[in-house]
């Protein structure tokens, strides 16, 4: 199995404070790895380091590497714009920008230079195919995103997020405010998207992680507790922490 | 946003472009030539109506005319950023090196309110109304209210003429209220029934009342004759050679019918 | 003695409503004698003729263009540096010793008087600039008068934007300037635009500012060397120096319904913008 | 490309920096060319002649300006004795009396009346205050009294729309509490809401006193200008913007120094009030 992200050492603390104590995990390419954990346990923070969102927040130190296709993107010489190009995210909350479901869509692209009116219709058509909301906004493409319901919202990101055309998505705890059908139509997405792309979600939800991750993680208080495929994890966890975690003894 | 962007940079070389065809020493032909005329209040309105009369006439000038009192007008002639500057006061000594021409002559008259009965006073009383000396209209002979005296303010070229020509080196008072044009001096006399004031002769009209003095009538007929002894010239100064549009412009108030002009507005004429 | 609560409570009542209906009383007292006063001699010759005889008769044109010019340049100069100030004070920089000293400076502006303004612009544009009495001089003057205000509106305005909005552009791999220009100004613009349209608002009332920076040209200004009135300028002249009552109540009216107006606007764009966010 | 993009950011990041200095640069302009100009006369004649000089004939070589700061407290003073009462009652009457729909329609239309011309204050006050003052006060018209009616009512629509704001501000808890243990409304009012929300009407005053001892045109308009410190409400008075405008177009040599040197008295009073009022502004903040 290719090894697509590599994390090593990672340690992140903010004014003193851990969150991050000291990490490494390895995240299979093609795969959807589950990351999960209560909260405060750090996960959010390592998905914040991975796309370098969290160069934004003043007060955060990080050390230690993360890799990608064996180079450190924690490098100095890295332009952390480029980098999210190929790494892109799903937040928990749907927030579409205020402008049209096509202008949404289109926005990433466009950032990009020399990209053809042609190429870009097409690339918005096959993002929001394969985002499975083609089908429900075909004919209103120029109406204002805000108009959708949450879930469409929500579908709307990860279109928008793929036309970045990146290799690696995040999805940050993706469906916590959506209804089942919702959900499972994302769900149905993000099985279909792995053929291309490698896939981490972040959720609090074990029976999600269950239902379509291939390997899952089990974070708890800055550290790595548990991580394998996620069958074993689930059937047959070798921490009790993992245990009492997927049993909802607490999180 | 970079249609915003591009409609800013086009305005900012349309402004740019625009300040370069300017300053009035440059006349380019498809301009018409501006002749700035700058200081008196005093004088300014009746330099207004003669410039309108003038460009009349001559349509190929432009005349610019600004106030800003007799001594930011002979200073700003003294930079050249004026071609004429106006006084309504003599020059002083260090100014002497400007030409000046003189336009014409104006009475300074003491006005009262029309329903103020008292239709003469004595210049000697006129001198203590400003001075504070008498401060209540009983001691001139009408009721017992006091004086409410306005004067111009310091550097006003009519307020130096008044200390001059009225004063005679006695200091005016502090408490006599103080207005900052000929206009506002006459609007303050006009509604206040118990106001006095004074004010350029030629500004003289139905809403005030000119006062006689010593015995005579401030009217052109007295002033001719020199009987009449509150006068001031009212003075063009300029520096050096003026150009074309300013000579023509000169030459035109020095003319019979720019004098015209001036005597209907109650002035007296250059040559009288 | 002690009264009765409930009927102190009655009285004050009473007495507030009483006091609450003379002030709007007052100030829309103020508003109607101008409209009853001037409305007679308004019209469209009275707008659109310049001024004769310094302005005892005609009308007052030559005086708007003044005013539209002062204006539309200020606005043009101040409303890049003030809302550039503002993206930089809210998304490029942390709260530091350094935004604390520029707030400062700006609300320091914004306290100072018009006559002030004046004052500087006199001895520094007109005098050490030797820009003269001029249009230029003016339109700077006003320009550094009216820029606290945009910078305060635009703040405000950007501040409301949702940080959502930045992470989601930023992490669509758009650079800081392209999340500012592309999600952070059109979300804020209507705030900027009220901002821009009450120094609009007060930039066409200013007098003092105006007077000794602009001049009182009656002429209309061709160049920007050139000196111009506004209309506030020329509505003080009037009714100062007595010229004509009917003209001057006619002048105020026009200046006032127009301030009204922009005013107006501003208030809507502004409640728009509030009932979106809320 | 990469390297590209780093460098547009950059100088946007320098231009913006440079937009910001810009407001600092013009603060300390206006500082320093009012200074340069006003500072000198302090040299020459003495700071003690000058702020505490009763005689302004600055042409024959007097500059002091002690009647008109005496002048320019006295009509801001007159002009918070009307316009505080009547905004403040205003403003209680807004948030607590009246409404929901009045409520939305007044306040806005109050704040509208802010943006009045002073100019057009001034001419009002000369054609109905003054002769009214003049007719049954006695006195010329122009006046202390006229000054501070018509400062008072400029200042209305500041007072009003900032102590609204502190009114409305306090906690609904706060009025609940006071209603629970039986007070009238007034009595609620009166101990709880006002004390609470004190620094933000306190904010109004002052901001209320900045924009009177600051209006010029308005106060030439009415004040009748005279030099002598008024000895009552009655008599003219010259603050010191109005010795500014009244004088600034005509001045040159020490005379327009001296005119500046005003300006440098009167910069300080309004930096101060202005500080005064953040500082009671931002306390209100952290309570």
């Amino acid at each position: 199995m290719n090894v697509k992200i590599r994390i090593e050492g990672l340690k992140v603390s903010f004014e003193g404070k851990e969150i991050l104590k000291g990490l490494s995990i390895d995240v299979f390419k093609n795969k959807i790895t589950g990351f999960m954990g209560p909260a405060g346990s750090g996960k959010s923070t390592l998905i914040s380091v991975i796309n370098r969102m969290i160069d934004f927040e003043d007060n955060a130190v990080v050390e230690g590497k993360v890799l990608i296709d064996g180079q450190n993107i924690l490098g100095d010489k890295i332009d952390a714009v480029q980098l999210r190009r190929r790494v892109g995210t799903v937040f928990a909350v749907p927030t579409p920008l205020p402008r049209s479901i096509y202008d949404n869509i289109g926005y990433g692209p466009r950032l990009k230079r020399g990209n053809h009116r042609r190429e870009l219709r097409t690339l918005v058509v096959e993002s929001l195919k394969k985002a499975f909301l083609w089908d429900e906004v075909k004919d209103r493409l120029d109406t204002s995103a805000l108009k959708l319901s949450g879930g469409q919202q929500q579908r709307l990101c990860l279109a928008r997020t793929l036309a970045l055309t990146p290799e690696i998505i995040l999805l940050d705890e993706p469906c916590s405010g959506l209804d089942p059908i919702s959900t499972a139509k994302i769900e149905e997405a993000l099985d279909e998207l792995k053929k291309d792309y490698t896939i981490i979600l972040v959720s609090n939800n074990t029976k999600q992680i269950a239902r379509i991750t291939d390997h899952a993680a089990f974070f708890y208080m800055g550290t790595l507790i548990e991580y394998g495929p996620t069958e074993k994890v689930f059937t047959n966890p070798s921490e009790k922490h993992t245990e009492d975690y997927i049993q909802g003894k607490f999180g | 946003m970079k249609r915003f962007f591009g409609a800013w940079l086009l305005l900012s070389v349309i402004v740019l472009l625009s300040c370069n065809n300017s300053g009035p020493t440059k006349a380019p032909k498809y301009k018409r030539h501006t002749v700035t005329v700058a200081g008196s209040t005093s004088i300014m309105p009746f330099v207004e109506k003669l410039s309108e009369h003038f460009m009349v006439d001559h349509p190929g000038f432009a005349i610019d005319v600004q106030g800003g009192g007799s001594t930011a007008g002979i200073q700003a002639c003294l930079n050249d950023t004026v071609n004429i500057g106006m006084s309504s006061r003599q020059l002083k000594e260090q100014e002497r090196l400007l030409n000046q021409i003189i336009m014409c002559y104006d009475g300074i008259s003491i006005v009262v309110h029309p329903r103020n009965p008292i239709t003469a006073l004595p210049l000697k009383a006129v001198r203590d109304i400003f001075s504070g000396k008498i401060r209540n209209w009983s001691e001139l002979g009408w009721l017992n209210r006091e004086i409410d005296a306005v004067t111009r303010e310091e550097g006003s070229g009519t307020r130096g003429s008044f200390e001059d020509l009225v004063m005679h080196g006695t200091e005016i008072s502090d408490r006599i209220m103080v207005q900052d044009s000929n206009g506002s001096v006459k609007e303050v006399v006009a509604t206040d029934p118990y106001a006095i004031g004074y004010i350029s002769l030629g500004l003289v009209d139905g809403k005030v009342r000119a006062v006689t003095i010593d015995g005579v009538q401030p009217n052109a007929e007295n002033i001719k004759l020199g009987e009449y002894k509150i006068v001031r010239p009212f003075l063009f100064v300029t520096h050096g050679e003026l150009d074309r549009g300013g000579r023509e412009f000169v030459d035109f108030v020095l003319s019979e019918q720019g004098q015209n002009i001036l005597k209907k507005e109650g002035l007296i004429g250059a040559y009288d | 003695m002690r009264i009765n609560p409930r009927f102190a409570d009655k009285l004050v009542k009473i007495a507030l409503n009483g006091q609450a209906f003379f002030t709007v009383w007052i100030l829309v007292a103020i508003v109607a004698v101008i409209c009853v006063k001037g409305l007679p001699y308004v019209n469209l010759e009275f707008i659109f003729s310049s001024p004769v005889d310094m302005g005892r008769h005609g009308g007052i044109f030559s005086t708007i263009i003044g005013t539209v010019l002062l204006v539309i340049l200020s606005i043009f100069v101040a409303t890049p540096l003030g809302v550039g100030t503002a993206i930089f004070l809210t998304e490029y920089t942390k709260e530091s010793v350094f935004t604390k000293i520029i707030r400062f400076g700006v609300e320091s502006l914004a306290g100072i008087p018009s006559i002030l303004y004046g004052l500087f612009g006199f001895i520094f544009f007109v005098i050490k600039l030797r820009m003269g009495w001029s249009l230029l001089a003016g339109v700077f003057t006003i320009t550094i008068m009216i820029l606290p205000t945009i910078i305060r509106t635009s703040e405000e305005a950007i501040k409301a934007v949702p940080r959502n909005l930045r992470i989601v552009s930023y992490s669509l791999s758009a650079t800081k300037w392209e999340t500012v220009t592309k999600v952070v100004l059109p979300s804020a613009a209507p705030g900027i635009l009220t901002g821009i349209m009450l120094s609009i608002g007060r930039a066409v009332g200013e007098t003092a500012a105006v007077i000794f920076t602009m001049g009182s040209s009656l002429r209309l200004p061709t160049s920007l060397m050139e000196s111009g009135r506004t209309m506030a300028v020329h509505f003080y002249i009037l009714a100062r120096e007595g010229i004509s009552m009917q003209k001057a109540y006619a002048t105020a009216l026009v200046l006032v319904l127009s301030i009204l107006f922009i005013n107006i606007i501003a208030y809507y764009i502004m409640n728009r913008v509030v009932s979106k966010y809320s | 490309m990469i390297k590209k993009a780093f460098t547009k950011e950059h100088f946007v990041r320098g231009v913006l920096t440079a937009f910001a200095l810009s407001s600092l640069l013009f603060l300390f302009l206006i500082f320093i060319f009012i200074l340069i100009e006003g500072v000198p006369l302090f040299h020459k004649i003495g700071l003690k002649n000058i702020i505490l000089g009763f005689k302004w004939a600055p042409t024959k070589g007097s500059f002091g300006i002690f009647p008109m700061i005496v002048s320019s407290f006295l009509v801001t003073f007159g002009a918070l004795v009307i316009g505080a009462p009547l905004g403040l009652s205003c403003a209680i009457y807004l948030s607590e009396y009246s409404g929901k729909r009045l409520k939305l329609f007044l306040k806005p239309a109050l704040e509208l009346l802010a943006g009045i011309p002073s100019v057009v204050y001034g001419f009002l006050g000369v054609i109905y205050i003054v002769p009214i003052v003049r007719n049954y006060f006695g006195g010329p018209g122009f006046s202390l009294l006229a000054t501070s009616i018509i400062l008072g009512v400029m200042i209305l629509p500041t007072v009003i729309s900032i102590s609204f704001d502190a009114l409305v501000s306090v906690p609904k808890t706060y009025r609940e509490g006071s209603f629970a243990m039986g007070a009238t409304k007034w009595q609620t009012i009166y101990k709880v809401i006002i004390p609470s929300a004190s620094s933000g009407i306190l904010a109004s005053f002052i901001l209320g006193m900045g924009r009177a001892i600051g209006e010029t045109m308005a106060v030439i308009m009415v004040a009748g200008n005279a030099l002598r410190i008024p000895t009552s409400i009655l008599d003219p008075l010259r603050t010191l913007t109005s010795n500014i405008a009244l004088e600034l177009a005509y001045a040159t040599g020490d005379h327009r120094l001296g005119l500046f040197s005003t300006g440098v008295v009167l910069l300080i009073i309004i930096m101060t009030l202005n500080y005064i009022a953040n500082f009671a502004i931002k306390r209100r903040v952290i309570k």
